[in-house]
């Protein structure tokens, strides 16, 4: 089993400010459909911050840079999705601790502990047509990368029959069916992005 | 889509600048994006914070003045601003009374605002919250995320800003809050879709021939989509579904709402039926508000709030208000 | 295009309806078309009588109450008034000491209040006239209909109406309107056409990514197209355009008129841009009003209106006024 | 030449009015062009005030005919047009007297001193573009009223090359040209409605 430094989450996140950058469009069509079509300008803006801020004062240790990450995500994307994926960062952050490098048992029971943390927070189960239908399996598939990546894709993708009971989407009742969650969406490149830092190393 | 910006990463900016420019009588932080009534804070007087996504103008930035509210945080369009505006805001109107939060019941904005409360608390400051969901389209069940905050936040911030404004402590005040958010129930209508600047086409389709019934302020589609509809028809729509789910039992606030593009001559027209309505419906309308006060953007449509008031809460809807969105007495 | 009215023909009457249901302050007279404050005629006050095409709003109807007009005529959409409403209106408000009709310069008003004025004469009222011509996008030559009133109006009703509310003669009262008309200058941009209830279509077509600059505010197509541009090259344009044709010599008032669909959150976006330029061309800005008051119905675009006002025209500007449409110090 | 009563005058200005209300959308399209797309409804609501003011009230002679149209005109259309076509029928109206029967020639003068007075209060001149370049040739071609229907069209027809110098068009400069000015189409069509009448006779 690897071991994981601060640069392999710095990577991670820079690459999943990417993903969204390029995503954001996709991500805001899908939001129209079933929200307020901002979805992907909120996870943009705030990735992007994510990245700048990882770039401008890179922290020394795992734990540290999800931290960071999460605050920075709180405070400058707003919505629903600031305070979930902020909580989800900050969580595992704080329950990798200090250590300099951490083996991929630990990132994947953080990552456990902070959708743990994002279901409490939402008040929302699995079904409900949120990101955590995407986040759930994937940390279940952790430490597996690869698989996490399809869990969170599949997840993302069974969203779309679902009926909404959580945040906006549900607001439409059966006419949320039919549409993808786009948290979920967004969910997949944050998993899909991490297996492919994962690959790199 | 054509829009009068110079960017969509600048909208929000650039609107703050221009409040700032256009109103001394406000402090906006555009860089913080928190709009302040210059002379808070006010020693002993309840602080009242509110803030939502940006695109409901005049909501809430411009309900800011003597009142009403004391700070505002916009948000981007559509999006719940960042606990770090409410603290901030908070900090700013804080005079040792406590701070009211007054939010709008969706997901996002209930889970900043309360991220923020937490923090400013941390900072000794005693922080209250009230949440308005009065928005009739939405069934409030396990299956949802809650009623909708939209037209009755006018009434929630107007009545618990006159009752901060007499002095009144921070239980009392969120006690009115509480209650006017309680007695407060909206219906909207679509007849087109608004158009956000960062998505530039319209967030839904709507086809001539068509509307949408039961839809919220942030250009999601709404509960039903049906044939067009007259004025009359569409008054009776909004008023039966307010009144169905409760019939008031005293005299009512009434706002007649406009979306944002709908010309205040129709708006006009409408809100003729619906006093027609209410009055076929024995509802008494103590008073009436027609305009645009809690938009989406160019969204071309209506909504229809009732706020049921004692003659306490009259007194405190007459009292004086000084905002650039509402203003009478003073 | 989708309205909601109950069919175009039922437009104004149904809108006349609506206002007298929510405005107990008006007596408004839906069948005969005017609109009058409530305690009119006030003895010994000069009564101010304005009117014109429906599609405005909230002038003038909006604009009726102490401190501003005394009556309104609303005529059909876009079309001037008949005189025997202006006649009606003369009447109600003229309490012995005279009526200003504040006129805008435009062929069917100028003729339709000149008939009037002539039938009021001979019932022994005494008429005095304004002509409002702020519209600097009209070349004012022998070869126009002379320059279209817009957005000066709103000016001219405050402090004429601030004038008359001070118990000032008639011949006082029309000074001080020929003042501000002569000091006011206007120019408009339309991103859209509005769409009338009886053509049902856009008035003219404004392809993407185009926009027509120096537009008035019935629909019709402005001075010149252009590719679209951003509010800060508007702003200049605007600004330009006005202070090309005269450049004050003191501090203005500042209108930034949204033509009624274009958001509030990009008008003071806009109005930001404005003040800047005003700013860099060294002009004081002595107060500013940013919102949708002379507006086309649901044109997408704006106007800046600027008045250099003296020590007396700026305190009439601060006077109290009560109407619906614009409210402060009472 | 031919003597016209009262009824003739009626039957003019019914039929009028039958146009106008077929050809409203016409003329609220030509207006939109270069004014404010209103001249239809203008002047299909006056007409048809005409036509039912006409019908409660049937005036004795053609003078009085005349008076209560134009009167009605006034009251009901508002606009440029309203004043214009009020004044043109009211003065025309006054020239005919008392008179329970006039000639044709007193037909032809009278509408001339109407139209003289159109262009007095207009203060507009042939060639602004305006409805006096189909009145003007049309009264000089009366008393034939079959000539003066077709000088109308014609007057109607070339002031699509004209610039407008008055009215709204005016405020359009160049672009104004290229379109017909809707109060010329709708005076053509008050002369055609008289042309009809004539034949009918
Ligand atoms: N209660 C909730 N629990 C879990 N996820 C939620 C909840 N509410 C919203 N979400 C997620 O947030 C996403 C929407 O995020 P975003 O569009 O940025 O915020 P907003 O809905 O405030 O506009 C949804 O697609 C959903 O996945
Ligand atoms: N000064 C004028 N002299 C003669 N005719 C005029 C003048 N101004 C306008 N008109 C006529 O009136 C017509 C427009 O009528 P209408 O659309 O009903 O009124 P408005 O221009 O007030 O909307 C024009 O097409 C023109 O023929
Ligand atoms: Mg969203
Ligand atoms: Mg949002
Ligand atoms: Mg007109
Ligand atoms: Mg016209």
């Amino acid at each position: 089993m690897a071991f994981r430094d601060a640069g392999f989450f710095r990577r991670w996140l820079t690459a999943a400010a990417g993903s969204f950058d390029a995503e954001a469009d996709r991500l805001t069509e899908l939001d129209s459909a079933i929200g307020d079509a901002d979805h992907g300008s909120n996870m943009r803006r705030g990735m992007l911050a994510v990245a700048a801020a990882l770039e401008k004062e890179p922290p020394g240790a795992p734990g540290a840079v999800l931290l960071l990450s999460g605050r920075t995500l709180v405070s400058t994307v707003g919505g629903a999705s600031g305070p979930l994926y902020g909580t989800l960062l900050r969580r595992a952050g704080k329950a990798l601790g200090d250590a300099e490098r951490v083996d991929d048992a630990a990132v994947a029971e953080a990552l456990a502990a902070g959708v743990d943390a994002v279901a409490q927070l939402a008040g929302a189960v699995a079904g409900d047509k949120t990101m955590l239908d995407a986040l759930r399996p994937a940390v279940e598939a952790l430490p597996d990368y690869a698989a996490a990546r399809g869990a969170a894709a599949r997840g993302a993708e069974a969203t779309v029959g679902l009926r909404a009971r959580k945040g906006r989407a549900s607001y439409l009742g059966e006419r949320s069916v039919g549409h993808m969650d786009p948290g979920a969406a967004s969910s997949a490149l944050l998993f899909d992005a991490l297996a492919r830092a994962a690959a790199d190393e | 889509m054509k829009m009068l910006i110079n960017g969509a990463e600048r909208v929000i900016g650039d609107a703050l600048r221009g409040m700032a420019a256009a109103h001394p009588e406000l402090v906006v932080d555009a860089e913080n994006r928190v709009v302040v009534r210059r002379d808070a804070p006010i020693p002993g007087k309840v602080g009242l914070v509110s803030g939502g996504g940006s695109g409901h103008e005049p909501l809430h930035g411009g309900f800011v003045g003597p009142g009403m509210l004391d700070a505002a945080c916009p948000g981007e369009v559509f999006t719940s601003p960042v606990p770090d505006q409410m603290v901030r805001a908070a900090a700013a109107v804080h005079s040792g009374a406590g701070v009211l939060f007054v939010v709008k019941n969706y997901t996002g904005d209930v889970l900043n605002f309360d991220m923020a409360a937490e923090l400013a608390e941390e900072d000794g400051i005693e922080v209250a919250k009230v949440l308005v969901r009065d928005d009739v389209a939405v069934t409030d069940s396990l299956f949802t995320a809650g009623r909708r905050g939209t037209g009755g936040t006018l009434f929630v911030e107007k009545l618990a800003g006159a009752a901060a404004e007499e002095g009144a402590p921070l239980a009392r005040v969120a006690e009115v809050a509480w209650r006017v958010s309680d007695a407060s129930r909206s219906f909207g209508v679509a007849l087109g879709a608004p158009t956000t600047p960062a998505k530039g086409s319209p967030t839904f389709e709507l086809p001539l021939g068509e509307l949408e019934l039961g839809i919220g302020i942030h250009g999601e589609p709404g509960r039903e989509r049906r044939a067009m509809m007259t004025a009359s028809e569409i008054a009776e729509a909004a008023v039966g579904a307010i009144l169905d789910d409760a019939t008031p039992s005293g005299p009512v606030l009434l706002l007649v709402n406009g979306m944002g593009a709908t010309p205040l001559l129709e708006l006009y027209g409408f809100g003729g039926e619906v006093i027609r309505v209410l009055r076929e419906r024995r509802v008494e309308v103590a008073r009436t508000l027609v305009g645009n006060y809690v938009t989406s953007l160019d969204m071309a449509g209506c909504s229809v709030t009732l706020c049921q008031v004692d003659e306490e809460l009259l007194r405190l809807w007459d009292a004086p208000v000084a905002t650039p969105g509402l203003r009478w007495g003073r």
